[in-house]
């Protein structure tokens, strides 16, 4: 402390202690990986080094007495309405530094959420609303493309063949995370939580480690522009294969691991040497055009013998509809679509809080889109980023959405508290750090639990509110934006979402 | 009345009463049997919609479709012509007979128009012949203001309008038809006023539908015959089960069964415990036809040329009753309705949820 | 029988484990009071061993044939025979020590009981919380990095 | 089956081991315990605490009230036995009672040595290894009035006799032949610095010499003279300079003996169905790979149990006894265990040796091995030295963490700690 540059002295957050609470069991030390706790011996005290604290509440969370508060600053600059304190404080730190500022997690800036504009309709009277409890709801969804016409002998049997399909057993997957900027134990994690819940969990653009193979048949496996990890093997690991084209959180740019966090398992599984940065490039450098994108869908598709739906993620952007369409013409069998508000490991937080579009308008736009121009059935939509409970999904697929991709609340489950230090792979929670002392925090047979019941919950509320609207299979609310009204929006909003002003 | 809606995902709901009568054999009908099975279920409806579908209204003019049409104002009478005249053969065009009765107050015209196709088109070509006419009506619905499409089939005439189904019968003189095959219904709607367009039964070409529900589903089936060009305008969403059934049995070549366990699909659970071939085969209808499967409660009753579909919801919601004695077989909303006409019936049962109840005429009844 | 058996790849060395065992053999079953007002404070039966990027917790594994009891001079420490439990009575304990020089774990400390005159320094290790179904220790573990298992 | 009869001679740590063993395995046999001393089975290693009153009675009993009730004994207090008879299966008792066995154990102990002093013949003279012996010496002291005790032998137990007497308030001096105390138990170092407390406690104590004589007057005792010629006043002597194994019993039965019974590893004499355990057996010294007595109450206990096992038809194999005691003095602690005097003796083996703060910690290697470990002050988790030195562990890879205060399981290889903490204890 005595030799701290008074720059970098504007902190976010102070660790209070009340002492008289304290038993001295040091688990605010050992559990602090930023280096913010100490004990001190010759004074029997705990201290706290504050500008070394990102509020992720580990320590609190783990003192046995309560007897920790994390807090704002209260060091407050003077009031102003146009520089706000992120704005200072990230300007001096750039003075200091002369670097672009890297942040983790999704946008957390106060743009208009939709889902909180959105209100869902209920049966009165005409209409009975269903039990979940007493009668079946079913949520099973099909990804991939479906046949626009089953074609049928004199016999009445269907000889068209189903193009392949991802069954989930709830609308619901976990969403890209590599192997890299997630530890191994956060992946099996959320593999765990796959197999036994019956949907899917994204291999991100890491590669999968050797030992997760075995949870191939819920791994849907990614293909990005730094193309880590792909071989014919990785390919034909997974159920399906995605090609990352963008991500939400920073639309236009490439995924990038700090070479801190590539270590031994991560660099076999990447192929790449260890302590190497693992930045993948802005575009895929095969891909220029959308003609390109399709050479390599089919060429993924050969490689996998036409047995896996192969599915494209797009970042939100503004002509994202446009897009989707020509992704379902190059012959993608299911479409991501990522909102702005999507998380990540690392990004620059200009991009990360300026870049994109809401998740909402964009799953709104191309699913009318893709209606508009028929082609609907060739592809299912995935919406992601930020999904935070059952309601956002069920107004997702409302508006039109299939499925929907989820990894911020995923990681939340297993103990993510949104401290947006990602980057910088020390993360207390044992999340994004490949520390074995931190890693060894999330315990996936934990984990899984913690994740399998947020589905449950999850899949429970949707089958609440599917009751309630007297639907008792999930399709049924696909693109079923009657069932949808918007409240304090404006008139281009709601034509924007395709709903209608509640009260009409 | 405001017909038009303001938004492109409107529509109706209420409950309804219900009721169907073939004869198998192919004989006549008389309309009459039709209205007195519907009115002994009068306190199903609020006299806000009735309406009858009648097969075999019209032998003299059997090989063209006939086109009923409902003027809100007369003004619109001639742009319809006017398409029906450059699009089609007219072969002959009348106002649908009305008695004026106190009970009917305001009601908007009604023409009926047999056309041919022009004779450009390949006559074999049904499926041209039937998408033009399907094209006709959408664009009638859509773009001539006040002009609605009651009717398409043919061989069928449909009478339906604002009034408790005594006085619509009364007003469209239901006793001076007759067919092998009749529909009717009597609605209970509870959103929005009735309107003589929203009355059902609801057709296209051959095919009618009556419904009593709530088709929870409707915004995405909605959507889902929007792909295929058809356009909701009727304010309700009985309307989008004609368009379903249109669009699966015509274009997608389904059975009616195979359409009909679409619209009401089994259970994924009861799916898994099927024979392998059975698996697929109903594994395949809902994947592939997902957006066309009906949710929330209803009972409908699908009238086409060829015969009769009674069906269910999966969690049957609404009732439905079937009797039969001979050749004649009634389904209807009530027992009490069936006896009105089959006073004595050799069966009388309920179908499961679900479970379609389909009634063709007998072989060497078809002409 | 049941015991706790660490799971060392686990452990996040937290020390909630020791937390909880004194709480639990406290007389107040309070962390604040045992930690504040409690003389003698009571002592861990579990102990946290750090090593970073290692740490484990480990107590008494109530062995089958236990050494501790072989080594006892005078029958403070047997194995009860209706449970296996190795039961540790500490107002017959001389604080000869010849148990924790034979306990193979390290699992046994010393305690001094009583406070003036009646200070006594005893035997202590874990009795797998009697008064719980589950011991303190393994029901707090926040990473399941302690298990009650039979293994045997 | 036939009800097995079962017979231990002698009523300490092996016997009531072997009773435990026996009974876990049968449940039908009978077992009978035969004793010279009339107490149900106690604490023998503490009767100096007994004496000085630190502990009463309840403390002293080894089990329970109801053990023998419990585990279906007939107990033979008070009672000798003199001659055993393989061949019939039967012991004779002093009364000339005879018990027929099927398996017999001896586990009658060690008797004090007592080497011919001149004027060791009456009253004054006294030896220290039962719970009679301290209550009389107790008495004894009590009734002087000015009580002064030469303890003739600076080994353990004469050791803790003379801190009892110091605690009575008897002038105390402990005559020791060799250079310093505790020459058996302990390296010259900690010898020495024990010594040191000893006598910062109050303790006299007199090395490389020992008691050539005892002088009376009138039969009562005055005083010692000492092999240096040094003399001392007293009125109490106690002889303590060690115990031998107490093997008279097995006169012309055709038991082998050595400098005990010497037994195999199932702890079988060379008579089949005849068992030996405790101090007077001889069986095999873990690290030296040869048999000798080992008077220590963990092989003791051991022996006991695989005997009792063994006995009722178990098979457990002893893995040899390993040196160990544990002992404090005016409240500082020593442990040892293992081979810690090794590196004095002969040479070839590698010492570590940490002496800071008062704690004094040594550890003994041999070609990398662990076999001894020695601490002074500190014996925190020291018992995990004792799995090391068993598993024969090649410690010189962590030779700077060994002797640590937090030395524990982190510090040792990972399949040693799986192997350890994963399975049943």
């Amino acid at each position: 402390m005595l030799y701290k540059n008074p720059y970098n002295h504007y902190f976010d957050y102070v660790v209070q202690r009340d002492i008289d609470k304290c038993i001295r069991c040091k688990a605010c030390v050992t559990q602090c990986s930023y280096g913010a706790n100490y004990y001190d011996a010759d004074r029997d005290l705990i201290y706290s080094l504050d500008h070394n604290c990102v509020g992720c509440m580990r320590c609190s969370t783990f003192c046995p007495t309560d007897c920790i508060s994390i807090v704002r600053n209260p060091d407050a600059f003077r009031l102003n309405a146009n520089w706000k304190d992120h704005n200072i404080k990230d300007l001096y730190k750039q003075a200091g530094t002369g670097g672009i500022i890297i942040t983790g997690m999704g946008n957390d800036k106060p743009f208009t959420n939709y889902w909180e504009h959105m209100v869902v309709d209920a049966c009165q009277v005409t209409n009975p609303s269903i039990d979940p409890l007493r009668e079946p709801m079913e949520l099973k969804t099909f990804l991939g493309r479906k046949p626009d016409k089953l074609e049928m002998n004199k016999n009445g049997d269907i000889t068209t063949k189903l193009a392949p399909q991802l069954i989930l057993e709830t609308p619901i997957m976990f969403s890209a995370m590599s192997y890299g900027s997630i530890n191994y134990n956060v992946c099996e994690s959320v593999a765990r939580a796959s197999k036994e819940l019956g949907i899917f969990w994204n291999t991100g653009e890491g590669g999968l480690p050797k030992a997760l193979y075995g949870y191939g048949k819920n791994t849907i496996v990614q293909c990005a522009s730094g193309r880590f990890g792909v071989s014919p093997e990785y390919l034909n690991a997974g159920a399906a294969i995605e090609i990352k084209i963008g991500q939400g959180a920073k639309p236009g740019i490439g995924g990038h691991l700090p070479g801190e966090k590539v270590l031994e398992g991560i660099s076999e599984t990447r192929m790449i040497p260890v302590g190497t940065d693992a930045i993948s490039p802005a575009p895929h450098h095969d891909i220029y055009s959308i003609e390109d994108l399709k050479q390599l869908i089919y060429a993924l598709k050969e490689a996998t013998r036409y047995e896996k739906p192969i599915s494209v993620k797009i970042a939100a952007v503004h002509n994202v509809a446009a897009i989707a369409s020509g992704i379902a013409r190059a012959g993608a069998d299911i479409i991501a679509v990522d909102g702005f508000r999507g998380g990540t490991g690392a990004a620059p937080k200009a991009i990360r809080d300026n870049v994109g579009i809401p998740t909402e308008v964009a799953i709104a736009a191309v699913d009318e889109r893709l209606r508009q121009e028929g082609i609907r059935n060739e592809v299912s939509l995935v919406a992601a980023g930020g999904f935070r409970n059952s309601s956002d999904i069920i107004k997702a697929i409302a508006l039109g959405a299939d499925a929907v991709y989820i990894a911020t609340s995923a990681l939340m489950a297993v103990g993510c508290t949104l401290c947006q230090q990602c980057h910088r792979g020390r993360c207390a929670w044992g999340i994004t750090t490949n520390d074995p002392e931190l890693s060894k925090r999330v315990n996936p047979e934990l984990a899984a639990e913690r994740l399998v019941n947020l589905i449950h919950a999850w899949s429970n509320e949707i089958k609440e509110m599917l009751g309630l609207m007297g639907i008792n299979s999930i399709e049924s609310l696909k693109g079923n934006r009657d069932r949808l009204r918007g409240v304090g929006l404006s008139e281009v909003e709601l034509q924007a979402l395709g709903i209608k002003q509640a009260g009409i | 009345m405001g017909i038009k809606s303001s938004t492109p995902y409107g529509k109706d709901f209420g409950g309804c009463g219900l009721a169907g009568i073939i004869d198998r054999s192919g004989k006549s009908v008389a309309g009459n049997m039709i209205v007195s099975s519907l009115t002994s279920m009068k306190d199903r409806g609020n006299g806000l919609g009735s309406g009858y579908a009648v097969y075999g209204a019209y032998p003299e003019f059997k090989d063209n479709f006939g086109v009923h049409v409902m003027y809100n104002d007369a003004g619109a009478r001639e742009p319809v012509e006017q398409l029906l005249k450059t699009k089609l053969k007219l072969v002959h065009a009348e106002p649908v007979p009305v008695k004026k009765i106190h009970a009917i107050a305001d009601p908007p015209e009604f023409w009926r128009y047999f056309v041919d196709p022009p004779d450009s088109m390949d006559k074999t070509d049904e499926d041209a012949i039937d998408d033009l006419i399907v094209n006709i009506v959408m664009d009638i619905n859509e773009r001539i203001d006040n002009a609605y499409v009651v009717s398409s089939g043919k061989n069928l005439g449909v009478f339906k309008g604002v009034g408790h189904p005594d006085a619509i019968a009364e007003f469209f003189k239901m006793q001076d038809y007759s067919g092998y095959l009749l529909l009717g219904h009597t609605r209970f709607p509870t959103n929005t006023p009735g309107w003589w367009g929203g009355a059902h039964p609801f057709t296209i070409l051959d095919w009618s539908i009556v419904h009593n529900g709530e088709i929870s589903s409707y915004g995405t089936n909605k959507r889902y015959v929007e792909m295929f060009g058809y356009k909701c305008t009727l304010l309700t969403d009985t309307e989008v089960v004609a368009y379903l059934l249109d669009l699966l049995i015509r274009k997608k070549g389904l059975s009616l069964a195979a359409a009909a366990s679409v619209l009401a699909p089994p259970f994924w659970k009861d799916i898994e415990d099927m024979d392998p071939h059975k698996k697929d085969y109903y594994t395949a209808l809902r994947v592939s036809y997902a957006n066309a499967s009906l949710n929330g409660p209803f009972a409908i009753l699908m009238g086409f040329d060829n015969g009769i579909l009674g069906l269910n919801d999966r969690i049957k919601l609404r009732p439905l009753i079937v009797g039969k004695k001979g050749d004649i077989v009634a389904i209807a909303s009530e027992e009490s309705a069936i006896r009105e006409v089959i006073p004595e019936p050799d069966d009388v049962w309920a179908p499961k949820a679900g479970e379609p109840i389909i009634v063709t005429l007998k072989e060497d009844a078809k002409q | 029988m049941k015991v706790v058996y660490p799971r060392e790849q686990w452990c996040v060395a937290c020390n909630l484990c020791e937390v909880a065992c004194m709480t639990e053999h406290s007389k107040t079953k309070d962390p604040l009071k045992m930690y504040l007002m409690e003389r003698p404070r009571p002592i861990p039966r579990t102990r946290v061993e750090y090593r970073p990027p290692l740490s484990i917790s480990t107590m008494c594994r109530h062995c089958e044939e236990a050494e501790c009891v072989e080594a006892c001079k005078n029958g403070t420490l047997t194995r009860n025979e209706k449970t296996g439990r190795i039961e540790l009575d500490q107002d017959k304990c001389l604080g000869c020590w010849m148990c924790i020089m034979a306990c193979p774990y390290g699992a046994i400390s010393q305690f001094t009981k009583g406070i003036g005159t009646e200070e006594r320094a005893v035997a202590n290790k874990c009795d797998l919380c009697p008064d719980r179904e589950v011991p303190a220790c393994v029901t707090v573990c926040p990473n399941r990095a302690l298990v009650f298992e039979d293994r045997g | 089956m036939e009800q097995r009869k079962y017979v231990i001679i002698g009523n300490s740590y092996a016997g009531v081991f072997a009773i435990e063993a026996i009974r876990r395995n049968d449940k039908e046999g009978t077992i009978t315990v035969i004793s010279k001393e009339p107490h149900r089975a106690y604490a023998r290693a503490a009767i100096h605490e007994y004496m000085d009153g630190i502990i009463g009675d309840s403390q002293m009993y080894y089990r329970d009230k109801d053990f023998y009730e419990r585990h279906a004994v007939t107990t033979m207090l008070g009672s000798t036995v003199t001659r055993i008879e393989p061949k019939k299966n039967k012991v004779v008792l002093d009364n000339k009672q005879t018990i027929d066995f099927d398996r017999l154990m001896i586990s009658s102990g060690g008797v004090p040595i007592t080497p011919p002093i001149e004027g060791s013949e009456g009253p004054g003279m006294f030896t220290f290894t039962t719970w009679d012996d301290a209550k009389v010496l107790r008495d004894w002291v009590k009734k002087q009035k000015d009580p002064r005790a030469v303890v003739i032998g600076g080994g353990l137990i004469g050791l803790q006799c003379a801190e009892g007497l110091k605690h009575l308030g008897v002038d105390v001096t402990v005559v020791e032949l060799a250079d310093y105390v505790l020459v058996k138990a302990l390296d010259q170092i900690t010898a020495q610095r024990v010594q040191k407390w000893l006598e910062e406690n109050g303790l006299k104590i007199v090395t490389g010499s020992t008691v050539e004589s005892v002088h009376r007057v009138k039969g009562a005792v005055t005083g010692v003279k000492l092999k240096n010629g040094e003399k001392l006043k007293c009125n109490t002597v106690v002889l303590s300079i060690g115990v031998r194994p107490n093997t008279g019993l097995t006169e012309g039965s055709g038991i082998r003996i050595n400098r005990g019974i010497m037994v195999d590893n199932a702890m079988q004499t060379n008579v089949e169905g005849i068992f030996a355990a405790g101090d007077v057996a001889e069986a095999e010294d873990f690290l030296r790979k040869r048999a000798d007595v080992l008077p220590i109450i963990p092989v003791a206990t051991m022996q006991g149990k695989i005997a009792g096992y063994n006995m009722a038809g178990g098979k457990k194999s002893y893995p040899g006894g390993l040196p160990q005691n544990a002992f404090q003095f005016f409240g500082k602690n020593t442990v040892s265990i293992g081979n810690v005097i090794y590196a004095d003796k002969l040479g070839g083996y590698e010492e570590i040796i940490r002496d800071e703060g008062g704690t004094y910690k040594k550890a003994v290697l041999q070609d990398g091995r662990l076999v001894g470990i020695l601490s002074m002050n500190y014996i925190t988790r020291i018992g995990i030295y004792n799995s090391i030195i068993r598993a024969r562990m090649d410690v010189s890879g962590i030779k700077n963490r060994l002797l640590s205060d937090d030395f524990g399981f982190l510090d040792l290889p990972k399949e040693f700690r799986d192997e350890m903490l994963t399975k049943p204890g």
